[in-house]
This record gives C-alpha cells, structure tokens and sequence, in this order.
C-alpha cells in the first residue's frame, strides 16, 4: 500500500442563538439560567458604555489611545462565566467585559489607557494578569501558569485570549507546542475579529478556519460563533471540562467582529467598507442576547430604559474613580523596578533633576585633591 | 524645495528611491492601504501596487526573516517594525542572519536591506512604543545604524540606507515625525552614513546628541545663553567620532544627550572614547543626560524620564562650573 | 443544525520500496531511470563515507564539531534530485547529500566545521544558502527568496530543510504562515529523524504526524518514508509541481532516523535505546536501495567493490583540500564586515596586536599639548 | 570542601537548592536525561524527577516565556538557554516581560526566575556558540545580569540569584567550565549581587574585568611585572562602581578587559562611570582591551578576536607609559 492515510481529523463548528434568533433547544436549554442571562446581558450592556465614554474621554485629550471591544463582549464574557475564579485569566485587550464580571474594577482598564502603571496593580484574588501589549507574548505566561498549578496538583486551569493577527507571531506557536506536548491544562482562546488594525483576516490566516491552526499540535479544536453567548458558554464548558479533567490543552476559536475603530488612534474607513460592518452590526451579540430574552418575555423596554440609567451612572462613577485618582509620585518609576532598589538607581532617583555630575558629589566638592 | 515635515520627508525619499529601483520594496505591518500607523508610507500602494507594497502577517521575525530572504535573492526590501519596542521578536534574525551574512559567508552571500522602525517617547503612546534601542544594535557589529532629526536628513540619510550594500536600521524618530517642518529639496540627495552634523557651532561646551533629543538640546542651549557646539551625531554606527574628537578638543568640555537608559547607552561609548582621544584637552568629565535606568513609565510620567531642556541645562552649568 | 463541520481534511502517508524490499510498481515504475539510480546511490555512498571520515578528523582533533548525516541522506538527495538547478536549495545540516548533488564541493562542509569560514564561501550559480547554526531561522530567508524569485516573475521555487526539533521553534511557524498566506512557493522538508539532541520527537509534537502542521495553514502536506528515496522523489515531484504551477508552498515530513550521534559531541547512548537505533539500521536507506538494486541486477559485489574504492579515493582527495587550504590572514574576520570598511574598524584591524591606547597615536605623541 | 570545577559547583549549587526548595525546577533544551551538553545538570532529572528537570521543546523563546508564567505562578523556575547564541529568539520574552512585569504591574506580579546562559568563547565551538551578549542585558533595566569567574564565586553567587525576587540572568563562561578546580565549601553560601571582587590588590593600575577574561588578566598581570589590581565585577547589574572608584582613586589607571566587540560593550559604561568619578584622579585614558566591532570568528581564528595576556599587557604598558 504505498499511500495510506496517515492522518483524517475533521473540525466542529458551534452556533446555539443564531443571528435570525433561531435557539437551539438541544445545546441551549439550561445552558444559562434566566437569572444569569439577564446578568450577562447587563454586563455587555456596561461594557458597551465604558467603549463608548472611553471613546470620548480620549476624544477630549482625558485619555491616550484606547481599543473599543464593542462587538466582541460576548467570548470573554462567555469565558469569565464558565471558569472557575481561581482559573488564571490571561487577556490582550479586548477582553474587558470577561474581566469585570470576573471582579476586575473596571476604572484599572482606564487607569492603564490613561498612561498610568497602577491599572496593572491586580488584586492577585482574582487571578487576572495585566493587559498585554505587545500581541501574541502572553499565551506563554498562560502555559507557564496553567502548569505552575499542575506542578503543585491543583486543579486550575488557565484561559488566554488573544487576536486572529496575534496567531500569526513565533510566540503563538511555541505556546500551543509546549501546551500540547507537556500536557499543560491551557484554554486558547482566539478572537478572530476578522481584522488585525487595517490587515484583513485572510493575511494571518488563508485556512478556511482558525481553528485548523490546533490541528499542528494534535490538540482539541472548534470553532465557535463567538457573537452566540450561548454557543460561547458551551464550547467553554467542553473545553473546561477537558482541560481540567485530562489535564490537556483546547482551543476555541470564536468567529466576532471588531465593531468599532481598532482603536482610537485609528480611522477604519480608510481600510474596510461599510458593507461589511454593517452585516456585522445585525449580529451584534448585544442584540441577539436581548431579542432572545425579549421573545422569552425575561426582558422589555422599562427594563432596558432602567439598565441603561444605572450602567449611565455606574460608568460615570467608574470614570471618577479613575481620574479621581492623585496623580502619581514623580519617582513613581523607580520603585518598582526591584524589590530592593540598587544604591545606583536610588542615586538617579534622588539626584534625577537637581545634578548630572552631582551624581557623585564628593568629586565636586573637593578638586584640590586633583592628582590627574 | 517644499516644506515638508519628518514622515512626509521619508514618503518623499521612499517614492523616489521606488521610482528609480524596482527592487526597493516595503513590507510590513499595515503598510498598505492603511500607510502605516503614522502614515509614513501613504500613498505608497496605490502608487506601486501590491507586489510592492506588502501587509504581512504579525509576525515581527517573519517580517524580517523573509526581508533577509528577499534581500539575498537581489531585492531591496524595506521592511518596517510598527514601533521599536517589537524589534525584540525580530532581534534574532537582525542579529544572528542579517548582521552576519556578508561576514559569514565571506561575501558571498549579502543581505542590503533598510529596517524602518519608528522610535522613542514622548508623544503619549502606550507602553513598549516609546523605547530607544539604538544601543542594543549599535554592539551588534555589522549593521549600520542611522537616527535623524530633521525632515532634510531624514530624506538624504535615508536614500543613503536604501543604496547602501548592508543591512541598515533607520530609527525614525516619532516625536519629531511632525513636530515640525523644514525645506527639503525635491531631487535626491544622499548624506553620506558615518558624518555628523555641527547643528551650531560654540566654544565653551560640546553637547552631542542624536534623534528627537537633538531639539531639547537646542532649547536647552538657548536656555542657557552659552556658546556651546552642538553635534548631532546623524549616524550611530558607524559613528562621526573625528567630529567629536574635533570639537572637545576645542571646547574641553562635554555633555552627552540621549533618551535611552543611562547604563550601556550609547552615551556611555562615546564619553569612553572621548577620554581616550581628548584626554589631555578635557577640563571636565564627560556628563550624560539620559533616560534612567528604568523601564520607560506610561506616558502619565513620561515627561519625568525623557531628558529635557532642563535637565539638560542644569548638566551644561554643571560641566561648565567644573 | 447547532454543530456542523467546519472542515474535514486528511493525510496521506507514501512508501513506495519498503523496508522489506516491496516495491510499488504502480507509483515507483519508471520514477527513476537506472542509470540515476545508480548515481543516487554512488551519491549516498560518498556522503556516507564522508561522514566516516569527518568522525574520525574529529576524533584526531584535526576538525571540530561535526554533525553526521548517516541514515537521513535519502531525503536531501531525493529533493536535490528532482529540483531544478535554480532551485533555492536552503538546508540545515543534516543535508550533505543534496548539496553534493547539487555540485556544492564536499570540502566546503568540512571547511565549515573546520572552523572557517571559507566554507561558507558558495558560488552564487549554485543557488545554496550556507549550513544554519541557529536552528529553524533558514526557512524563512527560504521563504523569501521564493519570493524573490516570484517578484520577477520566474518559476523558481526554494526547497528548505529541517529537523523535527526545528519545528518548534516560533520562526517556522511564522515561515509557514507567510508562505501560505502571501502565496510564495517554497517547499517546506522537515526530516523527522525522531530526535533533537537527547529529545525525543513527542515533546517537539505530540500529535500523529509532523507533517500534520501544515493543516494549520492550510497548506497541502504529505507524508513520507524518508528513507525510500522512490518515495521521496514521488513526493517532491508533486510538490515541485504544484508549487511552481500555483505559486502555493508544500510541507514534506519525511520520517527517517538518525543512526548516529547528535554530532561528534553528543553520545546517544545516555538517552537511546540500542534496540531502536538497530530496528532502524535495517531501515537504511542505503541498504534498501543497494538491495533494490541488486534484485533488479543492476548492481552486484565488484561494482560495489569498485564503488567503495571509488569513494575512498574521493574522500582523501576532499579531506586534502579542505586540510591543504592556506591558513587564514589573521585579519580576515574584519574584511568582509562590510561592503566598505568602515575607517575606525580599519585601525581596529590595522592596530589590533600593537596599541590600545595607539588607536589615537596623535594623543600620545603630544602630551605636550595638555590643557585638561 | 571538595575540589570543584565550575560545573560541579553550579551543579552542586542547584542541587543544595533543589533540596530545600521544592518551586526550584529546571527546564530547558536536553537538561533532562542528557544533563545539558554541558553536562552542568547532569544527575538532576534521575534525582529529582521529570517534573523538575523538564525537556523543554526546541523553542527559547517558549522556554523563557513559559518560565515567565511558571515565576508569575509562584514557582523559582530556572530556564536553561543552551548556548547565548540562542538568547536571540527568546530576546522579546526577556526584555518585555520578565524585565518589565513587576515595574509594570507596580509591584502586583514578579519574575523570580534565574536563566542559566554559557557564555563566550576560547572553546572551539561553531558560530553563535562564542558571543559575549552581556552589555544587551545590562542597558534592559529590570534585569540582574551575573557573570562569575570562578567555581567558588559560581556556586554562591548562583545560590544568590536562585533566591533573589527578581529576574537574573547567569552567565557561565564556558571556556572555563572545566578549565581549573577551586576549594568550594559542601555548605550553602551567598555571595551577594552587586558586589566585586578585589582578586589581587596592586599600587600602579586598576585592572577592571569579568568572567573568563579574568584568568587573561591575572595572566597578563604576571607577565608584565607590575604592581596591579584585579577587579572581578562579578556581577554586572547592578555593578559595584565602588569597588572600581576606590581602586582607581588609588592608582590612576585603569584597564578593562572583556570579550564582547568593543564599541557599545560594558566596559564603555564602566570607563564613562570612571571619568564621572574619578576624573581627577586619573592620570592616563581609560583603556579598553575587547573583541573588535566584528562577528565573532570562526575557531581558526577566535583566538585572534578574543583578548589575551599578551594584548592586555599592551595595554598595561601603554597604559602605565602615558
Ligand atoms: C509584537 C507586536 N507587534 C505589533 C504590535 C502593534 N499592534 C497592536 S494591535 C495590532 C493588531 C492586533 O490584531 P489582533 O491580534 O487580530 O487583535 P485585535 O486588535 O484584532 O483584537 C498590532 C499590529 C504590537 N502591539 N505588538
Ligand atoms: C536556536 C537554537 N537553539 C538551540 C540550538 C542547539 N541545537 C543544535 S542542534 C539542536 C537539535 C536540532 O534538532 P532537529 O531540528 O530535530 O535537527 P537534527 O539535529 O535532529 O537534524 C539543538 C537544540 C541551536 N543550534 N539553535
Ligand atoms: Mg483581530
Ligand atoms: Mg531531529
């Protein structure tokens, strides 16, 4: 037999609550109780409006560049609601609804896009790591984490999230290897918003799905509506179940849209059409959500007039806490640089505006001891 | 002539080097239709089209993997880094491939290709995008490494780059990208790598500098109402040592200028070889005004690290008071 | 239909003279006139050889580290065979063969791990890139000189070479990815000699098969018993074909083995088993074909008699002009740094053994001239 | 006591640590079984399991970054890179992350991890197994960088960084991995980061230098005769400037030996610092003898590139002449 098969695999594809509001009884009945759809309709419905006052606070010169996640809340989300609080949660930066429900104080996202360290200051209870700038590096911290906690046997795993343009980079690679072939208890998890700023999907990525790029490692795969919170919920509980069951790594590839601009700094009319994010925008997983539970009768209008003035209120708050803030010592720099700061480094802080040379202020002070 | 600023200086050099040689091609994060996050290459692929202006995959290594790629099959790739904090994915192939190539091969093989990478802080961007690198290549023997700070040398440094037969880094720097504007002429013109340019000429003190910090050092200098000789150094491998040498000798005095960490900047070559060269002429020791050795804060204390004309006439009045 | 199939795919595996000595017809009939095969064969015998003799110029401290490419060598050779002369031929170490196939002069891998680096020294009509220290950074200058080539509208196409151990590094993914995406012809040949050093393949890649990886790109992928060089030679046919037909990259595994040690530095024997290097001396490619031979009746005892003179007379000639070339100018490591040397490595060079200080003589010759 | 080679006590090192503490583990490149090519964690994977001596794949940026998680997850990973040639690919994970996380976070998250490097050349090894890339690490603010000289000063200051909170880079020169034996105590001990060693004292010139070069230096120090003090840096962030500036003080000259390519290596930084500190007191140039602004050599000719006794007592004399 000279050709034989070596090899035939075949991946799943998870819709449950799809754009035209078909709900597939089969997958989604009790998948999410009423109380708690409700409560992640209310988170989306937050997040939603941070986007959009984060959005103007950078457009009146009160905040730096900042990515909007509208569009995409319902895969963090999705993620948050599954894992267990203790499960490491290893996010880029459009993860933000994820995060706040899984207890991160929303004005900390503010604080980091408003140039200030002290957003990355994590309560370390709630096992969430610093937005991730540079794309595609924080998978790796994800498979170190995940097998920290299988090396002291405990039953945690670790979720990372990360873009369609960041499976691109060496380091996406070398994290799904390792995962895969060390037995490391990672959930990859890929946004592919179609886009990576103005680079269209097909440029990271010509396979007809992200969720081949698992079939390298021999790991678990699907690919997921990722606008579907229900479809979101349930790959996560498979691949939850997996990981933290047969200690092995999953990836889920959650098909969304970016909705917005890929960030503030950035005009996508320049690069897309219309057309397109416009299609995009009937699949908005914020309206399906609602739709769903309006044609269930769990939601109508006075209560969504009522959401909206508290997530108006919550996120003024959420702003005041954040410039509310004093503004940071002028040393703020150097001490965190060690957990002992080197007598060197301590000379530059403490001499940084009042001497150069003054640095070493005994040479000044006596040149009649010159020898040279 | 037209009055251009730094980024429209570099579309204008990159539009005419393209025009003449179709083997310069860009490649890159973005650099299409979108023309690069700061629109330095604008234009570029309706002007040439796709073949030759290339969006890549994100992937930094890659980019310049296949730029070495291209470059040893006879092109004249122009890959660009988005911003200089992610060079460090692509620090293995510029170091182990790009800058070893010739030598390794003992000439057979070379790889002339111009690494764009905008660089440096000051302009409230978020963390890793407001890094100065420029020392880490500067050690790496076999690349050349070029910082301008004005649109006119911008454009003749970097036609020098994109002719030049080695592997070239040409750090852009961003605070300057259209901080202001300055007549650059329409036909090309080349600076020749390796020369420093004498911004103003004095006899007190010597500052050198490079990059976007080459403009703090002139408010500085008119701050502090001296006669002082400021060299901006255009090159920084290989670099304009002779100019140097020939000011401190005049000034006896020296104070060095540059955003990267004080510790193993390239600051710190520079005073060494001073004092090798101009030992008997110095009246004071060489001073650096440099970032610390910190990693650069976000951008809410940027301003706090980034040498100013402050900090850099308080070092002037020191090493003159010396 | 909440789940449905994203994508199916499979792999084929080809074997066309097995171990046992069976022999497809069907797909080896008429691959490889007898006349080749016999060269073939010659081919593999001298690299053999060579690798016989480098061991013990290593051993004699007359040369350094030295990787043997025993058991591998019908793969590089199988590729080199059916590639056009203009092919880009990007290999990593373990490729001798090919590059003698190609015209590369044996005495040039010596030189190299002669440490010289006129070993490196390639006429350009050969179209070869030097041996890669750095393991997995070649495919992408592969990948870019295919692209080189499809810029200028030519057929060429690069064939690039890599152990199973390479596979792991984030550079091959990124070489894949750009291929598959900017659709650039390169032909992807990963040797899967089953070991990187002391690791065994599993922790490279834990799934079924290497050549699985490809899937990830959605880039065609085969198989292939790495030791049967008809297999190999069907292989690159289709992949050669196909990529310079579609302009569209191919992923080759071939699994073969490594029968000797890592390189000269390395002893096996403190992580292998015996039993497993002898199940795979019986799967040497050179036997196999030898054998073939033999049963066809092309080949018998004093052609083989004459060959192992031939080959030992080839190999004494090599070894003299690698050992006879002219030591190096002590200077040389400076002169090819750049195109045009610039003036302060020139005094660098010109002062090295003879003054530190001396690098600016003026200054010592006048202390006179002091002001400091 | 017992009579070591820098192997066996980087080896005994890890294993008296691997002992009392159980979030010590190794990974790496073949440091399982094989116990490293060097053989330096030769008998740990037998002795203390597969879960602590691990087998990495072939991928240093993953071993780095992985390590990143493992430290951030509470553990005191200890990630071996093979050789420094192949810092390269794992440069990024280094310099953004494990140099940035605890500054970034404000304290919130850290990095105790320890990589473990062989550094430098002399040993007949192929390209990118010879590099000298400390001066990278020292301008990457957040790191410890460690380069010792001895088995005695390998063991303790190895022990050091094992328990240190921060990120340190070890750097085990390998020329002298087994080139002598040294007395080193069976009993645990720190030699602290930051701090020098004084290896001979003298009157005439101050002798600044790390790693293997130290055995050039004390070579060269013989051969000329002269009354010379060896300082051994030890560690090279942070870096004892005091043990210099007392020494230089003292003598008014001095030479700094390192392999790394001259122009942008630490003993740039080292002669800057020196000129700040000590510039009345000097009474020739600061003198470097290093690898020359090239790519490290193939071995026909590393000796060449690499400083010896006898270009150090070049520069000794000149040095002393001026
Ligand atoms: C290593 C690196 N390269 C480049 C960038 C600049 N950059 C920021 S976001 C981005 C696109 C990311 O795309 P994707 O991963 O799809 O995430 P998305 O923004 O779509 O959520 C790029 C290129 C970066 N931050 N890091
Ligand atoms: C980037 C890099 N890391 C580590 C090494 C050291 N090293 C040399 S060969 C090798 C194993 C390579 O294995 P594989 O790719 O399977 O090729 P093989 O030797 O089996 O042919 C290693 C780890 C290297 N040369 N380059
Ligand atoms: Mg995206
Ligand atoms: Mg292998």
């Amino acid at each position: 037999m000279p050709i034989t098969t070596a090899l035939s695999t075949e991946i799943k594809r998870v819709s449950i609550l799809d754009e035209h509001g078909q709900f597939d009884e089969s997958l989604g009945k009790d998948l999410i109780p009423d109380a708690d759809l409700v409560g992640l309709y209310e988170d989306m419905a937050l997040c939603r409006k941070l986007d959009e006052v984060a959005f103007k606070l950078q457009r009146s010169g009160r905040m730096g560049t900042y990515p909007q996640n509208m569009g995409q809340e319902a895969n963090s989300l999705g993620a948050a609601y599954v894992l267990n609080q203790d499960d490491w949660l290893v996010t880029c930066y459009r993860e933000n609804c994820g995060l706040f429900h899984r207890g991160l104080p929303p004005e900390k996202i503010l604080l980091h896009w408003m140039g200030d360290e002290r957003g990355n200051h994590i309560d370390p209870n709630l096992c969430v790591t610093p937005i991730a700038v540079p794309i595609g590096t924080q998978m790796l911290h994800a498979t170190g984490l995940a097998w920290a906690s299988k090396y002291r046997g405990e039953k945690r795993v670790a979720c990372t999230f990360f873009g369609d343009g960041a499976t691109s980079e060496g380091d996406f690679h070398e994290a799904m290897n390792f995962a895969a072939n060390l037995d490391i208890p990672v959930i990859f998890f890929c946004q592919n918003n179609h886009w990576a700023i103005s680079v269209p999907g097909r440029i990271q990525c010509s396979a007809p799905t992200v969720a081949q790029r698992a079939i390298a490692y021999g790991m678990d795969t699907v690919q997921c509506d990722g606008n579907d919170i229900f479809a979101v919920v349930h790959c996560m509980k498979e691949a939850t179940a997996h990981a933290r069951e047969h200690g092995r790594p999953y990836f889920i590839e959650g098909v969304t849209y970016r909705l917005g601009d890929h960030t503030t700094a950035d005009d996508a009319r320049r690069y897309r059409d219309e057309e397109e994010v416009e299609l995009w925008r009937q699949r908005d997983p914020i309206i399906r959500i609602r739709e769903y539970m309006k044609a269930r009768g769990i939601w109508d209008d006075s209560k969504e007039a009522a959401l909206a003035e508290k997530v108006e209120a919550e996120t003024s708050a959420i702003v005041q806490r954040a410039e509310g803030i004093e503004a940071p010592d002028t040393s703020d720099f150097f001490t965190s640089m060690f957990a002992e700061m080197p007598a060197d480094l301590e000379l530059q802080m403490r001499t940084r505006r009042t001497s150069s040379i003054g640095e070493n202020p005994s040479q000044i002070a006596s040149p009649e001891t010159a020898t040279g | 002539m037209a009055n251009l600023t730094l980024v429209q200086a570099i579309n204008l050099a990159l539009v005419q080097e393209m025009e003449k040689d179709d083997r310069v091609i860009l490649l890159g994060e973005d650099v299409g239709l979108n023309g690069g996050v700061f629109r330095v290459t604008e234009g570029l692929q309706k002007r040439f089209g796709s073949d030759r202006v290339v969006d890549t995959p994100l992937a930094e290594s890659g980019i310049i993997g296949t730029a070495i790629g291209l470059a040893m099959g006879g092109l004249r790739p122009v890959p660009e880094i988005q911003f200089e904090g992610f060079l460090g994915p692509a620090y293995d192939q510029i170091c182990s491939h790009a800058a070893r190539m010739r030598t390794r091969t003992r000439g057979g093989l070379t790889v002339p290709l111009t690494i764009r990478v905008p660089v440096g802080g000051g302009i409230h961007a978020p963390e890793l995008h407001s890094d100065s690198p420029e020392a880490i290549y500067i050690h790496t023997p076999g690349l050349k490494v070029v910082m301008p700070s004005s649109p006119y040398d911008a454009k003749g440094l970097l036609i020098a780059c994109l002719r030049d037969p080695d592997p070239c880094i040409f750090f852009e720097p961003k605070r300057i990208y259209r901080a202001f504007r300055e007549e650059v002429p329409e036909d090309e013109y080349v600076l020749p790598i390796g020369k420093a340019r004498t911004v103003c000429e004095g006899e007190e003190m010597t500052i050198v500098s490079w990059g976007a910090s080459v403009v703090q050092c002139m408010q500085a200098i008119e701050k502090s109402g001296r006669s002082i000789e400021l060299v901006d150094l255009r090159t920084l491998y290989p670099f304009d040592m002779d100019a140097v040498e020939a000011s401190v000798k005049k000034t006896g005095r020296c104070v060095i200028v540059h955003e990267a960490p004080k510790t193993g900047g390239f600051g710190g070559e520079i005073a060494a070889r001073i004092m090798e060269r101009c030992f008997l002429h110095l009246e004071a020791p060489v001073q650096r005004v440099a970032g610390f050795d910190t990693i650069m804060p976000y951008y809410k204390l940027e301003l706090e690290y980034l040498p100013d004309a402050d900090r850099i006439a308080k070092a002037i009045d020191e090493t003159a008071a010396y």
